[in-house]
């Protein structure tokens, strides 16, 4: 039951999840969450490994800096995503179509 | 070997259990006790008697997102010093204290790095830029 | 390994005889002591919630020349009693616009939010449901889940007195969450680890034994801590979030019956939690001056010491309530980012100084020299 | 058996919780699912024994991210997601037909079952050693290992959070409209 392959999956199915919300959802900040589920999949993995496998904390030093890395991406991200919507007056992907003006 | 039980999460789940144990009870307990005569104007929104106009979920000033941001990387920044300070005192023991020293001190000054910016631009003050950014407007 | 309530009960002999009694099941046995004594603390805490707006009214009538609450029991004691009764049998009115999901669910990400954090209040030496090594870590980012619960009860009820609540009382809750957790940082630093035990353990009983005394930023570090305390659980005056004057009262304005009163029992019980944590992180705790040894009937006694440290702090918290007039939005984020964060972070490092550089010992260490 | 149950509990809030990001429609719907599903892997962080990954979790996701977003949402108007929302069933046409999906979802599932034998032949060379209930404390190790071995990173982080802090600033301050 509780085992390397039930966390493995765990994770897997949030990265899956994470992908797919990635592509299918056209809103910026639905794509933001998106991808704090795959960090978070990758992270799950670390700690799971660190336990399992190599029998030391360096996978958990690992997810210390994907949770502290994450962070940063959420906010500069999100600050993308209220200039952004200064801009447009949308949050919507598809009008992300410009590099300047 | 020491069971699992003995360990300290399962008071703190028993907590979060018994928060929501409290709160569903809490809920039947108004579902029985309480009247139930719904009526239009009783569920409206209260707007000191008016009728609500429009919806409250408007846009925000941007100064919330602002301080929202300066939380983030300080909360980070925190949790990276948890560890290094509760060792601090041990590394300190051991002999290592000025190295242990240098690196927290080299680690915090950044940290007064990024408000002494937030600070100088004006990202601090709450009204004050605000009314800066209607002058210009105005101009 | 951390050190729970069982695993302290299970140094006596009559614990192996409750061992007996359930079968030799330790797992059945400790969720039994757990959950009889989590019952005992959330009744406590829930009885302390209610006092506390008995005497939240009888303190103020006080200072106001008042007679206050005096019908319900003797003094008007009942009253916390009668208020629950009335709030179950209120309507449960919600606004036809309102999101109902998160309406439902703002009191619970309260509740859960403070409830969670009695798990590591130290009680007393042993009385300590779980003596997590990440204690007061765990307190800080679980009590987090309030900020979210204000804010989405705000947001939920899509009234504008309520959004306008909400919004202020989640930037005010996380801001003040950084000098607050970097004032927590100093102590962790001091006391060289974040488990409640250890830190209360390594003060002692006399106030010359405590971190507040321990240095001068230290002693700093406590009013930034009580500053930030009352911010983060939006009391007066900095009650910006929910000002009666000006906001009807703020987030919890559309709510009624049972939900406003989980909103108000976490408020009140958040309070007594940061007394709590006050008292134990700068105030010695739980700690009785000369007794070392460990029996039971000494934890009643330390039981008594950490309550009577509270609950005088709660006693100040009222205070200052009545006492002080509300900030504006301006000056309260102005007092956070341009005082009280530089204050801690300058705390922060002090500490780190002089435990380098007087070797971990405190005031009292270095003039009376010895121990 | 505590640990069974807080596995499986913390395993379901986090894949139902992640499906739930992504089939609800309402924007602050899927921050409240996402918030389920982190502090679902927080739990699964606990079972791990990895008490200070776990409570880090919560602390930077549930006290910062998700607030961080609830925030954003609300200052790009709130009530405009609603009607502007895509789900999964809501996919745009160029995206592929029934066929398409359903030679993707084949192909997938058949990488997935390959990857979970390969990976499960890796496993099992492995010897299965230390896995008992017991949790050492992980907050002094984690403490040593960031200030011996992993300093760099430790002092890198806090640049790279200046970093974040300065360029999120300058993108997101109130400036004068056109």
């Amino acid at each position: 039951m509780m085992n390397l392959y039930s966390y493995l999956i765990i994770s897997l199915i949030l990265f899956v999840v994470g992908l797919v919300v990635m592509i299918a959802r056209k809103n910026i900040v639905a794509i933001l969450l998106g991808i704090e589920l795959i960090l978070n999949a990758s992270a799950l993995n670390f700690v799971a490994y660190s336990r399992y496998v190599t029998n030391n904390l360096d996978g958990h030093i690992f997810s210390l800096f994907i949770i502290v890395i994450a962070a940063a991406e959420a906010a500069v991200g999100l600050a993308i995503v209220i200039r952004f919507f200064q801009i447009k007056e949308t949050i919507h992907i598809d009008e992300a179509t410009q590099l300047r003006n | 070997m020491i069971p699992a039980e003995f360990d300290g999460l399962m008071p703190v789940v028993i907590f979060m259990g018994l928060a929501v144990l409290l709160f569903f009870g809490g809920h039947f307990l108004s579902v029985v006790l309480a009247p139930k005569k719904p009526s239009h104007l009783k569920s409206t929104p209260y707007e000191c008697g008016e009728l609500p106009v429009g919806s409250a979920w408007s846009m925000f000033n941007v100064r919330f997102y602002v301080v929202g941001l300066i939380f983030i990387i300080f909360d980070v920044e925190s949790v990276l010093m948890f560890p290094v300070a509760s060792i601090f005192k041990e590394l300190n023991e051991m002999g290592q204290g000025g190295y242990a020293l240098i690196i927290f001190l080299s680690f915090i000054s950044v940290l007064i790095e990024g408000i002494a910016y937030c600070w100088r631009k004006g990202d601090l003050d709450w009204v004050k830029s605000f009314q800066h950014s209607l002058k210009k407007e105005t101009k | 390994m951390n050190q729970t309530v069982v695993s302290y009960l299970s140094k006596y002999e009559f614990y192996d005889s409750l061992l007996a009694l359930f079968g030799n099941n330790q797992g059945v046995l400790a969720f039994t002591i757990y959950l009889l004594l989590a019952l005992i603390i959330v009744g406590m805490c829930a009885t302390i919630g209610g006092l506390g707006t008995y005497a939240e009214r009888k303190i103020s009538a006080d200072l106001q020349a008042r007679v206050g609450p005096n019908r319900v029991g003797p003094y008007g004691l009942l009253q916390f009693l009668a208020d629950g009764v009335k709030m179950m049998t209120k309507e449960d009115i919600m606004p036809f616009t309102a999101d109902k999901t998160l309406f439902y669910l703002a009191p619970l990400l309260c509740l859960t939010g403070v409830f969670a954090t009695l798990a590591v209040l130290p009680f007393s030496g042993g009385f300590i449901m779980a003596d997590l090594n990440v204690g007061i870590f765990y307190l800080v980012a679980i009590s987090s889940l309030v900020g979210l619960g204000v804010f989405l009860g705000g947001y939920a009820s899509n009234s504008k007195w309520s959004m306008l609540g909400g919004m202020r009382g989640a930037s005010q809750i996380i801001s003040y969450e950084i000098p607050v957790t970097i004032s927590i940082l100093a102590i962790v630093l001091l006391a060289g680890g974040m488990g409640f035990g250890t830190i209360v353990g390594q003060q002692g009983g006399l106030p010359h034994q405590w971190f507040l005394f321990h240095n001068p930023f230290a002693f700093m570090a406590f009013f930034v801590y009580s500053v930030g305390a009352l911010a983060e659980t939006n009391r007066a005056p900095f009650d910006l979030p929910e000002a009666e004057s000006e906001l009807v009262s703020g987030y919890h304005t559309e709510y009624t019956g049972m939900r406003f009163g989980f909103f108000a029992l976490a408020e009140y019980i958040e309070v007594f939690v940061v007394c709590g944590v006050a008292a134990s992180l700068f105030l010695g705790g739980y700690n009785i001056p000369g007794i070392s040894i460990d029996i039971l009937p000494i934890q009643a006694v330390q039981f008594v010491v950490f309550m009577t440290k509270t609950l005088l702090l709660y006693y100040v918290v009222i205070w200052i309530r009545w006492t002080l007039p509300r900030l504006r939005v301006d000056q309260l984020m102005s007092v956070c980012w341009k005082y009280l964060t530089p204050i801690a972070i300058l705390n922060l490092m002090g500490c780190a100084i002089w435990m380098v550089v007087f070797n971990g010992k405190s005031i009292a260490e270095l003039v009376l020299g010895g121990h | 058996m505590f640990l069974q149950l807080l596995f499986i509990s913390s395993a379901l809030l986090t894949v139902l919780c992640a499906i739930g990001v992504l089939m609800v429609k309402n924007i602050m719907h899927s921050c409240v699912f996402l918030l389920g599903s982190l502090l679902g892997v927080a739990g699964l962080y606990a079972t791990l024994g990895a008490d200070f990954v776990a409570v880090t979790q919560i602390m930077v996701y549930v006290g910062g991210v998700v607030i961080l977003m609830l925030f954003a949402v609300m200052l790009t108007g709130g009530k405009d997601f609603i009607s502007r929302a895509q789900n999964l069933l809501g996919l745009p046409a160029s995206m592929g037909n029934k066929l398409t999906y359903g030679v993707g979802l084949l192909v997938g599932l058949v990488f997935v079952l390959t990857n979970i034998k390969l990976l499960m032949g890796i496993a099992q060379t492995i010897p299965s050693k230390m896995i008992n209930n017991e949790f050492p404390s992980t907050v002094s190790q984690i403490g040593h290992l960031l200030v011996k071995d992993h300093v760099l990173a430790f002092e890198i982080s806090s640049v790279l959070l200046l970093g974040a802090l300065v360029g999120a600033a300058i993108i997101a301050r109130p400036r004068k409209q056109n």
